[in-house]
């Protein structure tokens, strides 16, 4: 169904522009070979991370591959001063925030609850509860705009807010009262859904009958569907959406159509559930291979950047391959840190306890 | 030194509270021109204007979570939850969300939010009008949960409350908001009590009565009875639900060897049970009958010609001391 | 805002007749007397109730005052194989189901929490959890839908459940969750959403800034804006939403537009937030008086009519006055009854320890 | 006799009760073709159809709120709530209308429906997927509240939930969904030990350990370990914890005079602090010991490369067991 309905689109599927009458692409070319390298990148964290789940090293991995364009295309429209609140699944949103991939694999590894310091990247960690996060935003959204750091004109300063879930997510309350408090207050918010097509083993037909940017109106917000494959229309779409943001217009909901290429998380058996006649055909929509021949029939990709490329997926790779290995078990004593701002006499009974079952063990 | 009822004393707190610190705001269903339904924020949107006192929109788990998101930003939100049967569409928010946000980020975010809420029965209303949800948030790390009884404390707890870096759920008990009292609303706040100490309201060797919120008076009154028969009993206001202030109700359980709590929540997995094993363990050897419970019954809160049968009235409490004194 | 958006709407303010291509009356003189008698009833007994809240003899009232067409136009279009949810405002709805106005005060005289036998009377007692209710009406339509009762082409068999809820209650997360719902599984449901411009001291536009009835479309079902002070136009808009529902056709959202004349509850004083301008306003568009005179323009009503149903108010508001007066104080005992199927040891024992304590007070 | 695992035996308990009775329904996020993601519910929509096995959005307040609508038309709907970190978006529709449409309509209206819930840690994986919430279901009156601890329980126990007149949270111990054991599959559920009452896994006169889910073959361990040392344990295994078998208890500890609860949820306002204040009154004078409590620390669950320091072993067990003795 939703694949069907009108996107909006600047590249297609066969690397060649698109015209369309409300967006342009404004990127040049060194810009678009970045976004190609992020995405290249992107997915190599993505298969690497995804290999450690493998060999035991992680508990967990929630793979973005498939979804590279969508998130680097809109993560790189965000400005310095924005901030941004992911799932479990927006890994390229991490890189584009500037997180170090061997720092993502922490939370992944259960050695801690958030893989990076959340003010140092304005991005909020991994968020597992479905939709809720949607509603943080909005609220961080609302306290821009009460500081006054939105339709000041000043480049520099105005702040949007940007709030990543999936398709599933939009069933959620917390989705659709974050909507209503977004369009109520006007708050500086885009909400950026991508329609992976899937809700682990529940296709998006489940949750709604109509394409799921339609959901917008209703709510007094406009919403956008926007080719989730095309780097390029993911990248002007999300843009425009923040300027209306940072300029106090409102929010905007866009729904970006791309497909889960892989599994769920690495628990999940897709196979169970779907059928490979779709992965195949998804297959031939790869958001990378589209900039890439793009990029290649205009002559800014060729055989040595690829090769550079290439090299840094590798050592980026290893880098992650030794990185995670070395990350420190937690101390079983730093469970009981941060409960609360002060020690609490509870737990502080309960941190000795443990120093009493450490101290013995050590002893025997 | 100033006459003032408890709802009164958290209007004037709030507004300190606001007059203090320019990041603290007010959210909540009709706070703004209403005042609230029960007028604790009285006349705030009209002097501290609209983005400060904000109307939300019909969304609990909506207001929680988008003070959540304000506190991310630097402010410091004091959400208002209309009645205590209405706090469980943002159960998730606060539990899952509010409380962990500290350990979760390992220190890095955390969230001064304050949820203040009426709670507790005895207003003649209707269902979901008289509830005492305490024991839901007593029970969950990373919240404080406190509650005031009279005056002086709403005035000063509901600012600490909101200074305070951890979040804090507030409860106020609505059937003594016309409570009246003394309040030294010129003092500071470093010298009031803490709010995460219990306090100690009448001395007495026989008995210890623990109560907090709406069943401090009904405690006090069954401590005069009770003084009338030569009986004394120790009455000790909790405050702090969680954490629990062990060392205030140990010491006086270690005296008196007797304790009863009282509170209007449901027996099973109230406040009661906690404070019992609490003191089973810390007062074992101390304790000359078990420490019992006099509190709302084990049923949904009932229609309200039913309440006052349910809730705990002096002279059951009495006969709880009677029955602790027969041991 | 709201109404100056378009309305469907069959019977102006001054009366007369109005085209729609829509809809139609479909009501013969006889049966829109009766919806006249309904809304005069219903007036008087929620006059009568606000004021045994006066005297002391309710613990609270909502009152309904300037809903009439709204609700006897909807709560008139149900069959009697359909269910209805309703809030705690719907005294309208209650008496089309047939409930007697005395047995609706139980629950606001504190001693009951529940005034009449749902099943009897095909209608949830009031719900004062706001939105909470939608859900329960969408579960229950899909449970028509899957014990074959909807779209049997049976006239009498086929049915539909109508939920009941304000403009306040669309920002709930349930409400909203219950739309994807009944779009999901295309439940035959009809979401009425009366709004009377206030939720309390809220205006609508606080909840949102486009026509409620918008919210529709993105769900997946239409929505359909109606003059909720038109008690002719209510009622083709939802005998065809019920229709639409019971033939398989999926749910549908109505909003009627209206106006809250009184108070939200007796304990609520609407003068510290909204103007008597807007009272004195809506007060010219009284949802009874302009049937009245379309009415009497077609001599279908007049004085002998009048005064009958004026005297059948009458002894109406008196039977409420006594009925009130004499419903039983709830034993204390009735307390532990019914919290579980059968008996359960704490619960007896708390029982034991009040049957002591009322023999102990029967003895002083 | 049939060897089953935890989660194969609830599969088959499922499959028989929707045998038995055609207004049996599951509903639940990924129930459908994938199985749900512990593979609970595998096979049945194939056999049962989409009407039957209810794959729904992805909205659990939408899930419970309609579980209860599809309950008024006479179903029995069987919820699944994926983990047990997912469950508080539908708190309110659990505890406020599920919990309590019996009693709010003297008896007119129940809701015979099923909330089944995998729980509490040591899966190792991230955070929101090792909880125990169990507490926030037994303090709300209306809820029973039943959690299995080996197959044959699994098996009857879901079966006896979902023919309950009364709403029942069925807790699943996910870390032992693969612990096999015999279950007569060919029995009657009316020779089934049932739901509401505790079990005496192993008699023994020195103290009592009371567990359930998860702790149970924890506790086990410990009482065989102790054994070897000479000290005999009664291990019982609660099964249910709302209402609570307090007979079972009672006449345990009346024999041993002492007692430690077992449970990886956190302490304070945990199920061990009620039963704790139930024996104190029940056992006053035959208590030699206070009930001591071996749980989860009352810290939020911490990140999984530290949950087995969280989640009580045999050694802390052990640890309580000789404190206990010291007294
Ligand atoms: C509140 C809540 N319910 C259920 C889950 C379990 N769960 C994790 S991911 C997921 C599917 C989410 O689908 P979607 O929103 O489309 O995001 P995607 O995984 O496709 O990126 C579910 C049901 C959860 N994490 N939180
Ligand atoms: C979940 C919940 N939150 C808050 C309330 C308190 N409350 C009762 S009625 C009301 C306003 C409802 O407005 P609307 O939905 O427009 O219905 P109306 O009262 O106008 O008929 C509020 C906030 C409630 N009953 N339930
Ligand atoms: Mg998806
Ligand atoms: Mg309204």
């Amino acid at each position: 169904m939703n694949q069907l309905e009108p996107l909006i689109q600047l590249l297609d599927n066969d690397g060649s522009i698109v015209e369309n009458s409300q967006y342009k692409s404004s990127l040049d070319d060194a810009t678009l070979l970045g976004f190609y390298r992020d995405m290249v990148l992107v997915r190599q964290l993505d298969m690497q991370a995804t290999a450690l789940q493998r060999q035991g090293e992680l508990s967990l991995w929630a793979p973005c591959l498939g979804q590279e364009a969508a998130q680097i295309g809109s993560g790189r429209a965000l400005k310095a001063q924005d901030f941004a609140f992911a799932t479990y699944r927006e890994h390229g949103i991490a890189w584009c925030r500037g997180v170090d991939p061997v720092q993502m694999l922490r939370f992944w590894r259960g050695t801690v609850h958030q893989s990076w310091d959340a003010n140092k990247h304005r991005l909020y960690g991994y968020q597992i509860i479905i939709g809720a996060h949607a509603l943080h935003a909005t609220g961080y959204a609302m306290g821009a705009q009460y500081a006054g750091n939105v339709a000041t004109g000043q480049a520099d300063k105005d702040q949007a807010v940007i709030a990543y879930f999936g398709d599933g997510a939009m069933s959620e309350g917390d989705i659709n009262e974050a909507f209503i408090f977004a369009a109520a207050y006007q708050a500086p918010v885009v909400f950026f859904c991508q329609n992976n097509q899937w809700a682990i083993s529940e296709p998006t037909k489940r949750q709604s009958r109509v394409p799921l940017s339609h959901r917008a109106d209703g709510f007094g917000m406009p919403g956008v569907r926007v080719d989730g494959n095309d780097v390029i229309a993911c990248h002007e779409v999300t843009m425009a959406a923040l300027e209306r943001a940072r300029s106090g217009q409102g929010p905007t909901l866009i729904e970006a159509v791309t497909y889960r290429m892989g599994a769920h998380t690495t628990s999940d058996d897709p196979t169970k559930y779907r059928n490979s006649a779709d992965d195949e055909l998804w297959r031939t929509r790869d958001p990378i291979e589209r900039l890439r021949v793009y990029l290649t029939g205009k002559g800014v990709l060729n055989e040595t950047i690829s090769a550079e490329i290439a090299g840094e997926a590798t050592s980026l790779a290893e880098r992650m391959r030794e990185g995670c290995r070395q990350f420190p078990t937690p101390e079983p004593l730093a469970m009981f840190d941060h409960v609360y701002a002060g020690p609490d006499a509870r737990i502080e009974a309960q941190r000795a306890e443990m120093q009493a079952i450490l101290a013995q063990e050590g002893a025997n | 030194m100033e006459e003032l009822t408890i709802i009164g004393a958290i209007n004037k707190g709030l507004r300190r509270a606001m007059d203090a610190d320019p990041k603290v705001l007010l959210m909540g269903e009709d706070i703004g021109k209403l005042g609230g339904v029960f007028r604790a924020t009285e006349g705030l949107q009209k002097d501290f204007g609209e983005n400060r006192v904000i109307d939300t929109p019909l969304a609990e788990s909506g207001i929680v979570g988008t003070a959540i998101g304000l506190a991310l930003y630097g402010y410091r939100p004091v959400v208002e939850i209309q009645f205590d049967g209405f706090v469980y569409p943002a159960f998730d928010q606060i539990v899952v969300q509010v409380a962990r946000m500290r350990y979760r980020t390992a220190g890095v975010l955390h969230l001064p939010i304050t949820i203040r809420m009426p709670y507790g029965g005895g207003i003649g209303s209707v269902e979901h009008h008289g509830e005492s949800p305490e024991a839901y948030f007593a029970s969950t790390p990373g919240l404080r949960v406190i509650t005031c009884a009279d005056p002086s404390d709403a005035y000063w707890m509901i600012q600490q409350a909101i200074a305070s870096d951890d979040p804090v759920i507030f409860l106020e008990p609505k059937r003594r908001y016309w409570q009246k009292g003394q309040v030294d609303t010129n003092g500071d706040m470093s010298t009031a009590v803490p709010m995460n100490g219990a306090k100690v309201l009448v001395e007495g060797a026989d008995c210890t009565l623990i109560c907090y919120g709406p069943t401090v008076a009904t405690a006090l009154q069954a401590a005069s009875m009770a003084a009338e028969e030569g009986v004394h009993l120790e009455v000790i206001n909790l405050r702090s639900l969680s954490p629990l202030d062990l060392a205030t109700l140990n010491t006086s359980v270690m005296k008196t060897g007797r304790a009863i709590v009282v509170h209007e929540a449901s027996s099973s997995g109230g406040i009661g049970g906690e404070v019992g094993q609490c003191l089973m363990q810390s007062c074992f050897y101390h304790l000359k009958a078990p420490v019992l419970r006099v509190t709302g019954y084990d049923t949904p809160y009932p229609p309200s010609r039913n309440e006052n049968r349910y809730l705990p009235d002096a002279d059951r409490i009495l006969d709880a001391v009677e029955k602790s004194m027969s041991y």
